[in-house]
């Protein structure tokens, strides 16, 4: 396997989440057999966002709270590459929570992966949007005072057509999931449960381990309110796996001339191909 | 021959159909035209108007004289009414008051007679047409352009007739003799050149008044297969059109000073990512909401230190609807070339005014995208931020087999990995800084007007370009010996031109559209030179060449 | 005396406790301390340091020269060696391979064996400690402050006396005697000026290395009744700020620089409401993400020109922590007085160096509202943007009855209410630009150090006022004649005893935090002066006091 | 009535909900008797946002999409306040996505009045984030290609304590749904259909009048089930009213200090006050 190397070194802690979703994005990748030239993941900033920095791939590092839009634009030019936003939760639904409602509205064909540690990692563990309410960090010391995100019922409710959930520490889920997203026609949300060793005490790998609970493998993923119910589920037991799978048509697709013939990036330009133009000014 | 003719009344009354159907007449007609609008930010009510100048020579200005005012209103007639030539013809619905000078004109009255009040402006179209003797085939052929209904059509006709009875063709006009000129407003000659340009992705968050060149991208999208995106709000924009540009195609985005605003850490972005991409800023008088409807110049500091952080960009000022053309189509060859965002700043008053123009030659815009050759490089070979001595590293889109293309907002290494130390950091921001060397051999020097051994120099930027010249030419008329430098590149900023004349000139003074006379400032700041004087305006209303040489003759008297 | 010693290693080896030990036993024990932090952005691994000045007399800045490593791997060691004074220790654990000069001892196998590996920093402050013969009780004191366990607590006490226990007391030390300062870094400092200054609201949104005020300001937010909100993106941090003020009390908000570009809008939003806020970007290396644990002063002209548009604000950058503290709460006096944002320009480098201070003088600071009275205004006789001589309307927080408060983001009337004319456009710009008249008189001179009639004049602002007085100082001390300008207030421009040194002095050289020389520019703009020389450096890394006069001594030979 | 006075003249169209708004809020407050140096309405940029222009009170214009914002920055600073945010759908779900989750989540204390006329009504037209799927307009000529947007559903779904839905025609219930609102404790967000006459021709006044249809005045406000199924419906029956109520712990009690005593723009100042904090430096 020399394709999609992941790099030796990281600056990721010892036991963290991050390097497990990073062997299922490898994998997946390579178990899809997508050649990497046709394949770009997007990055915003934080640990999770870190990602591309390791594993050998095209990649866009963007700003924070901004892996969404990068990706829409970068997808819109080519629609032949395969398109993976991959980020934090307070990169996603934090800063950028005005692009995720837009880009679920939008049903753009990308995979959306968040790396989901319910804590703002990178910038030493203030409270991210998937907090639980009361927990206490450097920031919040009096305790979050703001009820959490539900980003996946928020994403079924918004009408997105693939909706999953998983956990760093099931590796063989998550890449079935991952392969599945990527596969997808759409726009995929992967919400990745993802322990944060350094700054959440609360929600540990133990913690996600005793509660994650997949689902059934024939369970009716087209069934939206069974779907939405599992979302909602957070407690003693946290439903995984893919909620609700049913495609609809893409943005992309809408445009119509995107698709056909060459990828919008290799056409051609002709200057003297916009002078009809001019007609509507005579 | 040179008349203005102005349409004024309530949002809401078909100012903006009338003033129009006048425009293309008049254009179609052979004249040269210059209309300008003056618009409140709302959409029924308040007090509008349009200002049609047109004439048998070129023309670079709206003027404050009037040789017509057609009134929708009491309130606008008395607003305008002093700007009335000494022979000029005010004309206004029986309904409105009577007033010296006025002739009140049964306009509704026939208009229901007709069985239609909306045609209400057709009859006073007929009589303006009649009164300058113009040409109503040409006036026909708009109306069905228009009225798509047959019914409304034929009644617009009679109703345009019915008007022209009301009077006789009073107005020496000689007959119009340029049949090949376009009409265009800014906002669609930029959209034009960058459409020329090869431009594949356009996004833009709605914003008065960038809007149009959204709604004339989005109109032609399919046939020029452009992705044109309205998108959740402006920080978005940019970060898209940068996706774009990174996966290959040329991207641009556009707004008004409170959406480009949003911009600022994407231009930043764009600074550190080498990624192309042309914005513009169609400027309108802050701060804030400010006036949305009028016109300033009052962003120029602003968008040259846009982003946090040190880059190269380049800003260009856009002058007149040519120079929209042509410039736009440049910024993306600029962009490419450089791997730096190229920076439009335009204003309400160019984005918005109708001008006849040459029509734009598209056989004259080259499409330079300077992109590396993905066969030049062996497997692992590819660096997104080589090292080089002009600072621009060969530039790759995905796609490449066997090298991925990688960038970073971090500060990086060559191959587009976060590295920290103190010695790549060197490195890079040189590599990205040099850039900034060829960039200045890139720079267009200003344009000039007037005389050659100038005693008065004056300077001034972007949209003024027109009124300027024609308030250089009358002062020179007058006996004045006068100057003008018109800047479009702004930065890099051109001092040879300015130093030059400056050391002519006995007196150097820059008029500007703003409060605060950046332009001025960065003089100050890049050439060392203080202006003697400084003409600004800032209420929202574009100087007029008649307003400069007035301003100019106080000042200096 | 004269001292620096260096903790370096991977994040996550403790590096932080240890360094913040250390210099609080310094402290205690009656040193000047100047502690400087070098830090990558990770939670682990890497390479990162601190280095702590001490000194019997006041010190300003970092040195290049150390008299003590200690290192815990080999890279750090390896990367820093050379800068070990002819008689310096470098110290390491036995694990770390020989190396010349380097004094291996047995760190972890005492750790080990008292039980807890965790204790091995210990047992190096001990040997350290030893070296310089310092004060055990006021290490006892700390450790006993940091582990509340105990047993960890007792444990730690015994590595350190098992770490002295290695060694003798080897250099000369003379015991300090300042016993009354503080020691704190640069964004304590400013947290306590805001505070000071009646402070209520702050939000913000993490970013390094801005983050830490919100820290501190969250932890006293109970006891000072302080409303501190982390907020959803920066965006929102502005608009919070400004409507918080709106509502009556003191706000602020802070970021870096790429959190600060996305307040552009608000920005601008606060010149055009007029409502007073203060906001501080503390500054890292850009563009976008760029260097985020590093420091930069290459934000200056975008905060200059920040927002779009036109309005008076004021620009404040900070020199040193005790600057840090007065500034900022007179920011929020010259906000309030005038009605604008006052920007804070701090940087990383300030922002995280701890040093000793004389204790603020809470006694100094004095909180000026310049609300207006309610009770002078009948019903519906109150305007918000009453046209005064001074551009400062009478301002009042709602609650007043019979009398509504109405701000507007569009231009407006003296009531508040929009009016989109071109008179009343000029008198609200007129009124509001006058403020600038105001705020010209409050600016205060920059700060000056060193000879009276000077040769040579170096400039500089910001923190760099540190290093450029130690700087100075150095060169005098050399023979040659040096005065150098620090500015803390950039904004508006102090030109004066810019103009009256220039003249004296032969040459003119600006040192600066950057790759472009913003400051420089904003000289030549401002005051049409010209450095003969800019010293500039963009690596992240703070100028050293050593390195300035280096680099002169270069420039100038 | 001399209190909330109307000014004669508005920038508003006839035909357009707008005016029909205003007196309902005008009632409310007057009804309330709430006395206006305590209400303070802060509005975003658009036609709706136009509203605090026309009417006698304490107001905050600010920016578009950011009235939210400026609106929780007030109340934190003085809870004593009514405060109400009141602007356009672009302001709130576009421009302001981000700022409206985030209101919700903190169930800070605030009167959210959303006119959805499902169209930006001031910039000409362009498709807002509730306009449907496909409709036309001058910036969308091939048809809006994204999914709209759900705002009571999605407010639910985050945790809102009160949603309602109006109708610009409906005035008495219009009333009655803001008097609740203003009166709730906690967020309150009451979606306002309008119509707009000049640019939405497809959701005109009788489109709007034949759907409408006002919930049962004896639901159970409590029933989270029933009020988010109401909220989702969306077709020839919309149900209007107050689809959900009930309480929770607001953001700004949480702060503890804040309510008590005089609120915190009243409280004075001392820097002394502040001198012991030096003790942690020492
Ligand atoms: C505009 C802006 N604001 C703030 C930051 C600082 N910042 C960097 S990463 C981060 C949070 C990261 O949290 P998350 O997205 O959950 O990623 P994690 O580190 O937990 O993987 C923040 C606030 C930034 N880089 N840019
Ligand atoms: C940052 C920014 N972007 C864009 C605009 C232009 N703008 C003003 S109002 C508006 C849309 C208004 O739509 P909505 O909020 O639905 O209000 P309506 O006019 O329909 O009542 C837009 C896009 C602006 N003022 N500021
Ligand atoms: S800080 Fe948390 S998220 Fe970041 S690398 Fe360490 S464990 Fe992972
Ligand atoms: S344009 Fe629409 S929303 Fe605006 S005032 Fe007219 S009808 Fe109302
Ligand atoms: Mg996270
Ligand atoms: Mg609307």
């Amino acid at each position: 396997m020399t394709v999609y190397q992941l790099t030796e070194e990281t600056a990721w802690c010892p036991g963290c989440g991050n390097p497990m979703i990073r062997r299922a994005v490898q994998q997946a990748l390579n178990e899809l057999g997508l050649p990497p030239e046709q394949v770009v993941m997007v990055a915003g900033i934080g640990q999770a966002a870190k990602m591309p920095q390791y594993i050998e791939m095209n990649s866009f590092t963007g700003l924070h709270g901004r892996s969404l839009p990068a990706a829409i634009g970068i997808k819109l030019a080519n629609t032949e590459l395969t398109v993976i936003a991959q980020s934090g939760d307070g990169d996603n639904y934090g800063e950028g929570g005005n692009h995720f409602i837009s880009a679920i509205r939008r049903n753009i064909d990308i995979a959306h992966f968040v790396h989901d540690n319910q804590v703002y990692g990178l910038t030493k563990g203030q409270a991210s949007p998937t907090t639980a309410q009361g927990q206490i960090t450097s920031v919040q010391s009096g305790g979050v005072k703001a009820m959490p995100f539900h980003p996946l019922a928020m994403a079924l409710v918004t009408g997105a057509g693939f909706v999953a959930r998983g956990f760093s520490g099931d590796h063989e889920q998550l890449v079935t999931i991952m392969k599945a997203a990527l596969q997808f026609k759409g726009y995929a949300l992967v919400d990745i449960l993802q322990p944060c060793v350094v700054w959440n005490k609360i929600n540990t790998f133990q913690w996600y381990k005793k509660r994650v609970q997949p689902l059934d493998d024939n369970h009716d993923t087209s069934n939206w309110d069974f779907a939405f119910a599992a979302a909602r589920q957070w407690g003693e037991v946290i439903p995984t796996g893919i909620l609700y799978q049913v495609e609809k048509p893409t943005y992309d697709e809408q445009y119509g001339f995107i698709t056909g013939s060459a990828p919008l990036a290799a056409r051609e330009l002709a200057p003297q191909q916009a002078e009809p133009l001019l007609q509507r000014f005579y | 021959m040179d008349y203005s003719i102005f349409i004024g009344g309530a949002a809401g009354q078909g100012l903006d159909t009338l003033s129009h159907i006048l425009s293309k007449i008049l254009q179609r007609s052979g004249f040269y035209v210059y209309t300008t609008s003056d618009y409140l930010s709302r959409v029924r009510g308040g007090q509008n108007f349009f200002q049609i100048r047109f004439a048998d020579h070129l023309i670079h200005s709206a003027t404050s004289r009037l040789d017509c005012i057609y009134a929708l209103n009491h309130e606008v007639l008395l607003q305008h009414i002093d700007r009335l030539q000494e022979n000029g013809l005010a004309l206004a619905d029986e309904e409105v008051p009577a007033l010296d000078r006025l002739t009140r004109l049964p306009l509704r009255a026939i208009a229901e007679e007709l069985g239609n009040v909306r045609v209400f402006n057709s009859v006073g179209l007929g009589y303006i047409l009649k009164v300058f003797g113009l040409d109503f085939d040409r006036a026909q052929e708009m109306l069905q352009q228009i009225f798509v209904d047959e019914t409304m059509f034929e009644l617009n006709v009679q109703a345009l007739h019915k008007g022209a009875a009301l009077t006789e063709s009073s107005v020496p006009v000689v007959p119009g003799k340029q049949r090949k000129h376009i009409l265009i407003n800014g906002n669609n000659a930029t959209a034009l050149g960058a459409i020329a340009a090869g431009c594949r992705y356009y996004c833009g968050y709605p914003m008065t008044p960038s809007s149009s060149i959204l709604v004339f991208m989005d109109a032609v999208s399919q046939e020029m297969e452009i992705v044109v995106d309205q998108v959740e709000d402006e920080v978005a924009a940019l970060n898209m059109a940068l996706g774009a540009s990174y996966a290959g195609v040329r991207a641009m985005t556009g707004s008004s000073g409170g959406g480009f605003a949003l911009m600022q850490e994407a231009m930043s972005l764009a600074g550190i990512i080498e990624t192309p991409v042309v914005v513009i800023n169609v400027q309108r008088p802050g701060p804030a909401t400010g006036l949305p409807t009028y016109t300033e110049q009052g962003d120029l500091r602003f968008v040259l230190h846009a982003g946090h952080g040190e880059f190269p960009k380049m800003v260009i000022a856009l002058r007149d609807g040519e120079d929209a053309f042509y410039q736009t189509a440049r910024a993306f060859n600029i962009a490419d070339k450089y791997q730096i965002p190229v920076i439009l700043l335009s204003d309400q008053y160019l984005a918005d005014t109708e001008v006849t123009l040459p029509p734009f030659d598209f056989s004259k815009i080259s499409i330079e995208r300077h992109l590396a050759d993905a066969q030049a490089y062996g497997p692992g070979t590819y660096y997104r931020y080589q090292v080089t001595e002009s600072g621009v590293s060969p530039r790759l889109i995905p796609g490449a087999r066997g090298n991925s293309v990688i960038v970073d907002s971090d500060e990086h290494d060559e191959k587009g990995r976060i590295d920290e130390s103190a010695d790549n950091r060197r490195t890079q921001v040189d590599k990205r800084m040099r850039k900034a060397q060829g960039l200045a051999q890139e720079v267009q020097p200003p344009w000039e007007f007037g005389a050659d051994a100038p005693e008065l120099l004056l300077v001034c930027w972007g949209s003024l370009a027109g009124p300027m010249r024609e308030a250089c030419d009358q002062l020179n008329a007058q006996g004045l010996v006068v100057r003008a430098l018109v800047y479009g590149d702004i930065w890099p900023f051109h001092t040879e031109r300015l130093h030059a004349l400056h050391a002519q000139a006995k007196k150097l003074v820059v008029v500007e559209q703003n409060a605060t006379g950046q332009f001025e400032g960065l003089m100050r700041q890049e050439a060392l030179i203080r202006a003697d004087e400084k003409l600004l305006k800032y209420d929202g209303r574009q100087w007029k060449s008649d307003e400069i040489v007035a301003a100019l003759k106080e000042v200096l008297s």
